[in-house]
C-alpha cells in the first residue's frame, strides 16, 4: 500500500530541449516562440475546490504550502490589525488568502468609544446566532466562464483539460487586462517578473495524480479538493446536514449559475453573507455588455464620421 | 508528569489523537488545540462531524473556540474551581459510573483517620511545615488506613521537585488497605472527596472564574450525559493547565473527574495531553532531566537509603505492581552504561552515578547562573535568552558565564544575547565567551521522536547537511570522544566514570542515503546502534547476523544479574531485530489503531488502562465502546490494542495473600503502575502539594482566595525572589490586569523555529496583546495603538488588538480585565518585538518546577514604552532559495520561481 | 443560465504548458516526521542531487493522514533557508562581533573548557561525607526538540561520564 | 518593513473586492494617443476620399503626425506592459472575446497602410515617388480605404476595453466606448484644423471650423450619457473640488469655450491652435479621471 505520493518518484523527469546558441538564434527563438503550440491534452473530468467554511481553523497552513510547493516569495511583514489576517489579499505572490471575520456581541455594557473606531467587531448582516469567529481560506474561484480568460490577449490564460484556469508563465506578458477583468480581485500582476499569478489549482501536481498542496495540507478538510460534481454533491449534503443542525444559515457559494454568472469550480459553504467575507454579493460577467459597448462606440463613431462628411459634403460643395 | 501519574500511574497521555475520533463529547481546556496542535485538532473535529459536542473553556476566545460547540470564558488560572464545581455536580447529582468507579478506583479506600481536608484546616492539608513550605505526608497521614508510619517513604530531595516514578507510584506496606463498598465509612476516599469539593458550588465557582453559574451545570450535565457504558468523553489539555503553579493540581482535578464518570482506559475517552515541541515526551523518558534516569527511574540522591543498589532498590522499589521489576531497570541501565567495569561485586557501579542533592532544574539553575555559580553551559535547541520564564534574569545569567556552547540552526536570542540584547550591557561588558554549533536539521539526520501520544517515530536523513553542520548526535559523541582522550590515562577514581562509559557507536561502512549516495560525514555515528542500546541487548550472547550483542525483544526480558543492558526499560521492544526498527516501521492494516505504525511504549500499547474498557468480568462495557475484553475460549485478553495488562491474566483472578509484582494485581485492576492497581481518586503519594486538588489563586493575582481566604496561593510554591525577579503578591492592586500567554498556530515557541522563516513573519509579523474593548475604553486605547505592559518584573511594548475574543469578567461582583500576549518575539531575527516571557516570573510549582507563565498580574498603559527596542537582526527573505531544482526540465520548475524561462 | 455573448474557442496550449508534470518525477523520496510539535505529522521529504526540492505531509500516516500545519508546512524553509549558520561561530569574552572557526578547534576548545570546569567543581563526597560524585557548575539545556538518541547521549555523558547535575531540558510536567 | 501604527479597518464588507490593475500615468496618455492617432488619421483620410483637392495637401502632413503619434502611442502601450520584451505575444492569438486582442490586431493592421503612406508622401517629398503619377493615387486610396476600418477599430475598441472590465466605475460605463470614439473624431478634426491653419491650406481650416463645432455638440451625447452613469461612482471617490474641476475643465474647457471661441475668432492661427488644446486638454482629463478612477479609494464620508 503506497501512496501516489511515493510511487510519483519512479516517474522519469523529462529534460529541457537543448537552448539555442548564439545571440541571433536565442533572439529568433524569443521572436517565434510564442507562435509554437503544445500537444493539447486530453480532456479530464473538471476538478476544483469545495471550501466549507465551517471548518477551516485559521490556521493557514494552505497559504504556507502553497508558497511551499510554488516557492512563492514572502511579501511583507504588514500587521494589518484586521484579526489576525495579515496576508491582506490574494495577490501574485499569495495565491491562498485566510480571512477572520470577528462577530460579537455586547458582553458587558458597551463602553464609550475614545474616537469612533473601535473593536474588531464586524456586524453580522443579521445577529448571529452566538458569538462567532468566521475564517474562510480565499482562492482564486476557477470560474466556469472566466472573465480574465477572455480577457486575456495572449491566450496566456486557457483552460487546461481540467477545467482549471491556468496562466501560462511563459505565455503571460503582464498587459494585467486579467486584473481588471476580475470581479473577486484574485490576480494582481508581480513586480517581479512583471506577470500576472494567481492560483494554478497546482496544475503541475494534477499532472501526476497528487492532491493541490492547499488542499493536502489543510488539516480539518476546509478545503477539499476533487471533480467539481461530487464536490458539490458533497456540499450541498453538507448544507442539508448544517440546516438540520440548527446552522440555517448555510448556503453554498458559486456552486450553480446565476443571471449574471457561471459557477465557480470553487465554491464556498458560507454562513454570512457574501460580503462579510469580501466576496461580491452578486457577481457579474463583464462580457455580457460587450457587444451593446462595441455597437454602441461604433454607432458613436460613425455618428461623428457621419456628421463630418456631411459637413464636407455640403458645404464642400 | 505527577499530574496524570498520580491518577492512574504513568505520566503520560492516556490515549492517542486518532482515538479522540471516537469520543461523544470532548472538553478542552488548558489547551488551545486548533490553534498550538491544528493537525491533531483533526480528530476531534473528526468527532464532531459524527455528531460529538465540543467545549473549549478559556480565557480567551481562540481559533479553537470558534470551532467548538460551546465556549466559555473563565479567568485565567481558575480551572481547579471550574473542575472541582463539575466534581462537585457530579458527586451531588449522583451522575458517576457506579460500577467502574467502584471497581477500577479507590473510592472505596479508608484513609487514615489522623488525615484533615483543605476544608478542616483553611485551605491546608495536615502534615504541612510552614517554615520549609512543604508537606510531610507521613505526619498529615495521606496514607491508606494501616499503612500508618511504616508506609515506604521515598528519599525526600528537600523542597526540590521530582519526576520519578516514585511519586507516580508510591509505596505502601505489604497489608491490603482497606476498604468500605458501600463508601459510608467517613474516612472513604468517595467521602473525603464529596466533603472536599462540596465547597465548590456553582455560585461560588462563577464568582471565581468569572462565567455564569449554570455554566457549571450546563457542562457537567453534557459530560454526563456522554459518559456511561454507551458513550465517553474526552479530556485534552496541554500547557493551559501545565504552565501554573497550580499545574498537576489541575490536572488530577481532570483525572478525578474523568475516573468518576468512567472515562479512562476507554475508546473517545481518557485524558489526552497535548505536548509542545516535538520529542518532549520523548526527553521526558530518556530523561534529560537532573533528577531522573532514563525510564522514570529517581537519580539517587545523599540519603542513606541510596548508599548501595540494594538499599537503593528496598527504598525506592514498590513490592506490588510492574515497578517491582525496578532492579532489572536499574541494572541493565547501569550495564548499558559501564559496560564491562559494571558487575555484581562492584554494585554495578551504582556509586558513579552522581547524587542529586538539590534542586537543579532549569530555573533554579539560572537563578544561580545569574548569581555567578555556574562556569560553563550547553544549549542544545533551546534559546532560554528569549524563551526562557522571566527572560531578562535568564540572559543575565548567560552573562555570568565563563564559556557557552549553543548547538542550533539560527541565531537566536540565547546566540546573540552578548551583542544584540536592547536592554543589556554593550558587548565589551560581557565577559562570556560563546561557542556557536551549526546543528542538523530534522531531513539532516536520522532519528526518533516520541509524539505526545508516546509514539516513537523514526526519521530518516534524506541529505546530509551543509558545510559544517552537524547532528546533535554527531556534536555529543564528538565530544564525549575528545574527552575520553584527555582523561585517557587518568586512574583517579572520579575520572572512572567517563573512562569507562561505553561509547562506541561508529558506522561500520560509509552511511548510505536514500539517493544511493554515500554521506559525505564520514564520522557521524549510527543512530541505530543508539536505539539499540535504547532498546537493550543480551550482554555477551552474540547474534551471529551482526557480530553483535543479540538484542532484546521486550522489558520481560529484562535481567537484575548484569545479563542484559538497557539504556531506557520502557522502549524496550522498539528494536527487536537487528533488521526490525520498529520506530521506522510504517505498515498499514485494516485494524483502525493502525499499530505497525510507529512504535508506542510501553510495549507499543497505544491506550493504556485499556483493560478498563471492559468490565470487571471481563466484557465489553458496551458493544459502541467496544476496545479490549476477555476472550474466555483463547483464555487472553483481545482486541485491536494490545492490552495494558497480563494478557492472559482472567479477569476472575484474585491475588493470593502476600503477593508481590504483578501477581498481586488482581484480574479487575486495571491501573497495573499503581500498588493496588486502581485509579486514584484521591492521591495518598504522588503531589507533594497535597492528595486532592485545591483551587489557589496564581502567585500574582489581583483577585484573592474565595475559596480559602486565609491561603491565598499554594503554599508549596516556590518563588525566587531578588532584584532580577520581583513578584507582585497576591492579591495585588498595584498590577490590577490578568496576563496569560498564549500561542499561535503561525509561530513556534519563543521563535527560533519561525522568526527566522519568512513565509511564516508575514502571516504574524508584530507582537500584540489582545485585550477588550472595556480595558481599551479604561486606558484610553484605540484598536491598533501602541501600549505598554508592565509587570513586577518589566516592561513591553505591543500593538493593540482590542477585541472581544478576550472578555472581561465580573469575578466577585467586579470587573477583572485579561490581556492575552503572544509569547514569539525576542530581539533577534527577521521580525522582533516586544517579549513576553519578559514578563512573567520565575516561580516554581513543587512538584515539577514549572513557571506561571498562565497567568500573572500586569498593567496596560497607552503609548510606547520607553526603553531601547529592539530592530531585526536579519534581513527580511523573500525566497528561501532561488536555485533551480536540479535535473528538472521548465516546465516541472515551481510556479513561484517568477524568473524569465522560455 | 447565463451564456457569453462571444464564444471562446480553446487557446493554445505552449510547449511548455504541455508538458507541465510535477518537479517530483525522478526524486528521491523519505519518510520523514514533523520537527515542530508533539503532534508528530508524517512527512515525506523529496530531493534531488542531494538537494532539497519539496517537504509534504505523509498521506499514509495514521495521524496527520496527509496534512500539515503552517510550521510544518514551512520546514522546507527551516532546512533550506539564508539565514542558517554554516559554519562554527565563537565570540572571544569581551568581543564585539563574532569570529568563522574550524569544527575541530571548536570541539577541542569545548572539551578542553568541560574538563577544566569539571576537575574544578567536581565534589566527590558532601560535608556529611556522604557520597555526590557530582558538578554543579557545569550544566546542558535542551531536549525537547531533540532525537530521542541525541537526548540519551546527553544523559549518558554528561550525567552518567561526567557526573554534572544540571542536565535539563523544556519538559517540566 | 514593520510598519508604523497604521489605522486597522475591521472585516472585508467595506472594501471593494476587485483590484484595480497597475495601471497609471502612462495609460491615460495611451487612451490620449490613441484617439490622437486615430482620429487624425480618420478625419485625413475621410477628408481626403471626399474633397481629395481640398484636404489632399493638408492630409500629406497629417498622415506622419499621426504616424508619429501613433509611434508614441505603442511605445506607452509596450512600456506599460509587465514584460515589454513579450510585447508580440499579443499577436500569438485573435480572439474577439478581449478588446485587448482586437485592438492589438487593429492597431496593427491600421500601422501597416498608414507606414506606407507616409512612406509615399516622404518619396513624393525626396522625390523618389513621383507624386502626380495615377498609379500613386489609386496606392494611396486603396491604403486610405483599407486604413479606414482598422483606424476606426483601434478607436472604437479603446473604450470597450474598459467598459469590459469589473472595475468600479468601468464597468458601469456602457458609453465610455461610444465617448472615446467620437472623441477620437473630434480630437482629428481640431488637429487637422491645426495642420490647415499652420500649413495655410484656408478652405481645409474653413470646412473644418463648423465640423469641429458640430462634433464637439454631438460629442456631448455619449460625454453627457458617460458622466451621468458615471456619477455615483465618480462622487464616491473624488471630492467634489476634484469633480468640479474636472468638469470645468473637460466640458467648459474642453467644449463649450471652444464652441465659443470657434464661432468668435475665426481663423487667428494663435486662437485656433488654442481652441485645440483645450480641446485635446478636456479630452485628457476626462480619460484621466476615468483611468484613476478604481485607484481612488472611495472617500469616507
Amino acid at each position: 500500500m503506497t501512496s501516489r505520493e511515493a510511487q510519483v518518484v519512479s516517474t522519469p523527469q523529462s529534460a529541457d530541449p537543448p537552448r539555442p546558441r548564439g545571440r541571433l538564434a536565442e533572439v529568433v527563438a524569443r521572436l517565434t516562440y510564442p507562435f509554437r503550440r503544445g500537444a493539447a491534452p486530453a480532456k479530464q473530468p473538471a476538478t476544483g475546490f469545495y471550501t466549507d467554511t465551517t471548518v477551516c481553523i485559521g490556521c493557514k497552513a494552505c497559504e504556507v504550502a502553497c508558497k511551499q510547493w510554488n516557492q512563492l516569495p514572502a511579501d511583507g511583514f504588514n500587521w494589518s490589525g484586521n484579526s489576525y489576517d495579515n496576508t491582506g489579499e490574494l495577490s501574485a505572490s499569495s495565491l491562498r488568502h485566510v480571512k477572520f471575520i470577528e462577530q460579537f456581541a455586547d458582553v458587558l455594557p458597551p463602553p464609550p468609544s475614545p474616537n469612533g473606531r473601535m473593536s474588531l467587531d464586524v456586524l453580522p448582516a443579521e445577529p448571529p446566532p452566538a458569538n462567532r469567529w468566521l475564517m474562510m481560506s480565499d482562492v482564486c474561484k476557477h470560474c466556469a466562464a472566466a472573465p480574465c480568460q477572455q480577457a486575456c490577449p495572449t491566450g496566456a490564460i486557457l483552460y487546461n483539460e481540467f477545467a482549471n484556469v491556468y496562466i501560462q508563465r511563459d505565455i503571460c506578458n503582464g498587459c494585467a487586462y486579467c486584473v481588471a477583468a476580475c470581479p473577486f480581485g484574485v490576480i494582481t500582476r508581480s513586480h517581479f517578473d512583471g506577470h500576472t499569478h494567481k492560483c494554478t489549482l497546482c496544475y503541475d501536481r494534477q499532472k501526476d495524480g497528487l492532491v493541490p498542496a492547499c488542499a493536502k495540507a489543510c488539516p480539518t478538510a476546509s478545503i477539499q479538493f476533487g471533480p467539481v460534481e461530487e464536490l458539490r454533491e458533497r456540499a450541498r449534503q453538507r448544507v442539508e446536514e448544517l440546516h438540520s443542525r440548527a446552522v440555517p444559515g448555510a448556503y453554498l457559494y458559486g456552486d450553480s449559475p446565476t443571471e449574471t454568472y457561471t459557477e465557480l469550480n470553487s465554491f464556498y459553504l458560507l454562513v454570512d453573507r457574501p460580503a462579510t467575507y469580501g466576496l461580491p454579493e452578486a457577481p457579474f460577467n463583464p462580457w455580457i455588455h460587450m457587444t451593446g459597448d462595441y455597437v454602441r462606440a461604433v454607432l458613436s463613431g460613425l455618428g461623428a464620421m457621419g456628421g463630418l462628411l456631411a459637413v464636407f459634403l455640403v458645404m464642400g460643395q | 508528569m505527577p499530574g496524570l501519574g498520580a491518577s492512574f500511574g504513568r505520566g503520560a497521555a492516556t490515549t492517542f489523537q486518532q482515538d479522540l475520533a471516537n469520543s461523544d463529547c470532548i472538553l478542552i481546556m488548558g489547551s488551545n488545540m486548533a490553534e498550538a496542535h491544528p493537525v491533531g485538532f483533526r480528530w476531534p473535529m473528526k468527532a464532531k462531524a459524527k455528531g460529538a459536542t465540543l467545549v473549549h473553556i478559556d480565557p480567551r476566545f481562540s481559533r479553537t473556540s470558534a470551532l467548538c460547540d460551546i465556549y466559555i470564558g473563565i479567568r485565567a488560572g481558575s480551572d481547579i474551581a471550574f473542575l472541582g464545581g463539575l466534581i462537585n455536580h457530579v458527586l451531588t447529582h449522583d451522575k458517576w459510573f457506579k460500577e467502574f468507579v467502584l471497581a477500577y478506583t479507590n473510592a472505596a479506600t479508608i484513609v487514615d483517620e489522623g488525615f484533615r481536608d483543605a476544608e478542616d484546616l483553611g485551605g491546608l492539608f495536615s502534615g504541612f511545615h510552614p517554615e520549609s513550605g512543604t508537606y510531610n505526608a507521613n505526619e498529615g497521614k495521606w496514607a491508606y488506613e494501616g499503612e500508618g508510619e511504616d508506609g515506604q517513604t521515598k528519599a525526600a530531595h528537600g523542597k526540590e521537585g521530582t519526576h520519578g516514578y516514585g511519586l507516580e507510584g508510591g509505596g505502601r506496606a505489604e497489608d491490603r488497605p482497606h476498604r468500605d463498598p458501600t463508601l459510608w465509612h467517613p474516612h472513604c476516599v468517595m467521602q473525603i472527596l464529596r466533603r472536599h469539593f462540596a465547597r465548590y458550588t456553582p455560585e461560588v465557582v462563577a464568582r471565581v472564574c468569572g462565567c455564569a453559574p449554570d455554566d457549571v451545570g450546563r457542562i457537567a450535565d453534557l459530560l454526563c450525559a456522554n459518559s456511561g457504558r454507551e458513550r465517553t468523553s474526552a479530556i485534552v489539555y496541554a500547557v493551559g493547565w501545565t504552565q501554573h503553579t497550580t499545574g498537576v493540581q489541575m490536572i488530577r482535578a481532570a483525572g478525578i473527574l474523568q475516573l468518576l464518570l468512567g472515562n479512562v482506559g476507554r475508546p473517545g475517552g481518557g485524558i489526552m495531553a497535548m505536548r509542545g515541541h516535538s520529542s518532549i515526551q520523548g526527553s521526558t523518558d530518556v530523561s534529560t532531566l537532573y533528577d531522573l534516569l532514563p525510564g522514570y527511574l529517581p537519580q539517587p540522591t545523599p540519603d542513606e537509603g541510596h548508599d548501595t543498589l540494594e538499599s537503593y532498590v528496598k527504598k525506592e522499589g514498590i513490592p506490588t505492581g510492574y515497578w517491582a521489576n525496578f532492579s532489572k531497570f536499574v541494572v541493565s541501565l547501569l550495564k548499558a552504561w559501564y559496560g564491562d567495569a559494571a558487575a555484581a561485586e562492584n554494585d554495578y557501579r551504582f556509586g558513579w552515578v552522581p547524587r542529586v542533592d538539590g534542586d537543579y532544574s532549569h530555573l533554579p539553575t539560572m537563578d544561580r547562573m545569574a548569581r555567578g555559580e555556574m562556569t560553563g553551559y550547553f544549549l542544545f535547541g533551546q534559546n532560554p535568552a528569549g524563551g526562557g520564564m522571566n527572560a531578562g534574569l535568564q540572559r543575565a545569567g548567560l552573562r555570568k558565564l565563563d564559556w557557552l556552547v549553543v548547538a542550533d540552526w539560527f541565531e537566536t536570542e540565547s546566540a546573540v544575547f552578548w551583542k544584540d540584547d536592547p536592554n543589556g550591557p554593550p558587548a565589551a561588558e560581557v565577559g562570556t565567551e560563546v561557542f556557536f554549533i551549526p546543528a542538523a536539521t530534522s531531513p539532516e539526520k536520522d532519528g526518533t521522536l516520541t509524539n505526545t501520544q508516546r509514539l516513537l517515530q523514526w526519521h530518516n536523513k534524506a541529505m546530509d547537511p551543509p558545510d559544517d553542520c552537524r547532528s546533535d548526535t554527531w556534536f555529543v559523541y564528538h565530544l564525549g570522544k575528545r574527552l575520553k582522550d584527555l582523561y585517557a590515562g587518568s586512574t583517579d577514581p572520579k575520572d572512572q566514570p567517563l573512562l569507562n562509559l561505553t561509547w562506541d557507536y561508529e558506522h561500520g561502512a560509509g552511511h548510505r542515503l536514500p539517493d544511493g549516495t554515500v554521506s559525505c560525514i564520514r564520522d557521524e555515528p549510527d543512530v541505530e546502534l543508539v536505539l539499540q542500546e535504547i532498546n537493550g541487548y543480551r550482554v555477551g550472547e552474540i547474534d551471529p547476523r551482526t557480530g553483535r550483542p543479540r538484542l532484546l525483544k521486550g522489558f520481560s526480558e529484562l535481567k537484575a544479574d548484569g545479563s542484559t543492558a538497557c539504556g531506557c526499560w520502557i522502549y524496550s521492544g522498539v528494536f527487536p531485530e537487528p533488521d526490525r526498527n520498529r520506530a521506522n516501521e510504517r505498515k498499514l492494516s485494516d485494524n483502525p489503531v493502525q499499530p505497525e505504525w510507529g512504535f508506542a511504549w510501553p510495549h507499543n500499547r497505544r491506550m493504556l488502562y485499556n483493560r478498563a474498557s471492559a468490565d470487571p468480568e471481563g466484557r465489553p462495557w458496551s458493544d459502541r465502546k467496544k476496545y479490549i475484553w476477555w476472550d474466555a475460549e483463547k483464555a487472553r485478553w483481545d482486541g485491536p490494542d494490545e492490552p495494558d495488562f497480563e494478557p492472559t491474566k482472567p479477569p476472575g483472578y484474585r491475588p493470593p495473600d502476600g503477593a508481590k509484582g504483578m501477581a498481586a494485581i488482581a484480574g479487575d485492576q486495571p491501573f497495573i503502575m499503581k500498588p493496588d492497581g486502581l485509579g486514584w481518586l484521591f492521591a495518598p503519594k504522588g503531589a507533594k502539594d497535597g492528595p486532592l486538588p485545591t483551587h489557589y489563586e496564581p502567585v500574582e493575582s489581583p483577585v484573592g482566595n474565595l475559596l480559602y481566604p486565609r491561603q491565598p496561593t499554594s503554599p508549596t510554591v516556590r518563588t525566587f525572589e531578588g532584584p532580577l525577579n520581583r513578584i507582585a503578591h497576591t492579591p495585588t492592586a498595584e498590577f490590577p490586569v490578568v496576563a496569560t500567554t498564549f500561542r499561535l498556530t503561525e509561530h513556534y515557541l519563543s521563535g527560533p523555529m519561525s522568526r527566522f522563516n519568512s513565509w511564516l513573519n508575514e502571516l504574524q509579523p508584530e507582537m500584540f496583546v489582545e485585550m477588550s474593548p472595556e480595558l481599551a475604553a479604561e486606558r484610553a486605547i484605540t484598536h491598533g495603538d501602541w501600549v505598554t505592559v508592565r509587570s513586577a518584573r518589566t516592561a513591553i511594548e505591543c500593538r493593540a488588538m482590542v477585541t472581544r475574543r478576550v472578555p472581561s469578567l465580573l469575578v466577585d461582583g467586579r470587573v477583572v480585565h485579561q490581556i492575552g500576549l503572544p509569547f514569539h518575539w525576542a530581539f533577534a531575527g527577521e521580525v522582533v518585538g516586544g517579549n513576553a516571557n519578559d514578563l512573567t516570573a520565575l516561580v516554581a510549582e513543587v512538584n515539577v518546577s514549572m513557571h506561571e507563565g498562565k497567568a500573572f498580574a500586569c498593567q496596560v498603559e497607552r503609548g510606547r514604552h520607553d526603553g531601547r527596542q529592539p530592530s531585526p537582526t536579519k534581513h527580511p527573505v523573500a525566497w528561501p532559495t532561488r536555485d533551480p531544482i536540479p535535473n528538472t526540465p521548465a516546465a516541472a520548475q515551481p510556479e513561484g520561481g517568477f524568473t524569465h524561462d522560455e | 443560465m447565463f451564456s457569453l455573448p462571444v464564444a471562446t474557442k480553446p487557446q493554445p496550449f505552449s510547449p511548455q504548458t504541455a508538458e507541465k508534470a510535477s518537479r517530483l518525477r525522478g526524486a528521491t523520496v523519505t519518510e520523514g516526521v514533523c520537527p515542530y510539535c508533539a503532534v508528530g505529522c508524517g512527512q515525506l521529504i523529496y530531493t534531488k542531487g542531494g538537494q532539497l526540492i519539496d517537504i509534504e505531509g505523509d498521506p499514509r500516516s495514521p495521524i496527520s493522514e496527509g496534512t500539515l500545519c503552517p510550521k510544518g508546512a514551512n520546514t522546507f524553509q527551516l532546512s533550506t533557508n539564508p539565514h542558517r549558520v554554516r559554519n562554527v561561530l565563537y565570540r572571544a569574552p569581551y568581543a564585539d562581533k563574532w569570529e568563522t572557526k574550524p569544527l575541530n578547534w571548536a570541539l577541542d576548545q569545548i572539551a578542553r573548557r568541560v574538563k577544566a570546569a569539571r576537575d574544578a567543581g567536581l565534589v566527590t563526597r558532601n560535608a556529611d561525607g556522604r557520597l555526590l560524585n557530582s558538578v554543579k557548575t557545569i550544566g546542558t539545556l535542551g531536549g525537547a526538540t531533540l532525537d530521542i538518541e541525541e537526548n540519551y547521549l546527553i544523559k549518558k555523558l554528561f550525567t552518567g561520564g561526567l557526573g554534572v547535575l544540571s542536565v535539563e531540558n523544556q519538559a517540566r510536567i | 518593513m514593520q510598519t508604523a501604527a497604521t489605522p486597522p479597518a475591521a472585516g472585508y464588507a467595506d472594501r471593494e473586492p476587485t483590484k484595480p490593475p497597475d495601471w497609471h500615468q502612462l495609460v491615460v496618455w495611451d487612451v490620449f494617443f490613441n484617439a490622437l492617432t486615430t482620429g487624425l488619421f480618420l478625419v485625413a483620410a475621410v477628408g481626403e476620399l471626399a474633397l481629395p483637392e481640398v484636404f489632399g495637401p493638408v492630409a500629406v502632413w497629417a498622415y506622419p503626425a499621426a504616424f508619429v503619434l501613433l509611434l508614441v502611442d505603442l511605445s506607452l502601450l509596450v512600456l506599460d506592459l509587465g514584460d515589454p520584451l513579450r510585447f508580440h505575444h499579443m499577436l500569438r492569438v485573435f480572439k474577439l472575446s478581449s478588446p485587448m486582442s482586437l485592438g492589438t490586431w487593429c492597431l496593427t493592421a491600421y500601422s501597416l497602410p498608414l507606414t506606407l503612406l507616409v512612406a509615399i508622401d516622404i518619396g513624393t517629398v525626396v522625390g523618389l515617388v513621383p507624386g502626380d503619377s495615377d498609379a500613386v493615387w489609386w496606392v494611396r486610396r486603396v491604403l486610405l480605404i483599407a486604413g479606414l476600418p482598422v483606424a476606426f477599430g483601434s478607436a472604437a475598441y479603446k473604450g470597450v476595453l474598459f467598459s469590459t472590465s469589473a472595475q468600479p466605475g468601468w464597468r458601469d460605463s456602457r458609453w465610455l466606448g461610444g465617448y472615446h470614439t467620437s472623441s477620437a473624431v473630434v480630437f482629428g478634426c481640431a488637429e487637422l484644423l491645426v495642420l490647415s491653419v499652420l500649413t495655410g491650406h484656408d478652405r481645409a481650416a474653413a470646412l473644418l471650423r463648423p465640423a469641429l463645432g458640430l462634433l464637439l455638440v454631438l460629442g456631448l451625447i455619449p460625454l453627457g450619457l458617460l458622466l451621468g452613469e458615471l456619477r455615483p461612482e465618480l462622487t464616491r471617490r473624488y471630492t467634489r473640488d476634484d469633480l468640479f474641476r474636472g468638469v470645468a475643465l473637460s466640458v467648459g474647457g474642453g467644449v463649450l469655450i471652444p464652441l465659443l471661441a470657434l464661432a468668435a475668432v475665426g481663423t487667428n492661427p494663435f486662437a485656433v491652435v488654442l481652441t485645440a488644446v483645450l480641446v485635446l486638454t478636456g479630452g485628457w482629463v476626462i480619460r484621466h479621471l476615468i483611468v484613476m478612477l478604481p485607484h481612488q479609494a472611495p472617500l469616507v464620508r
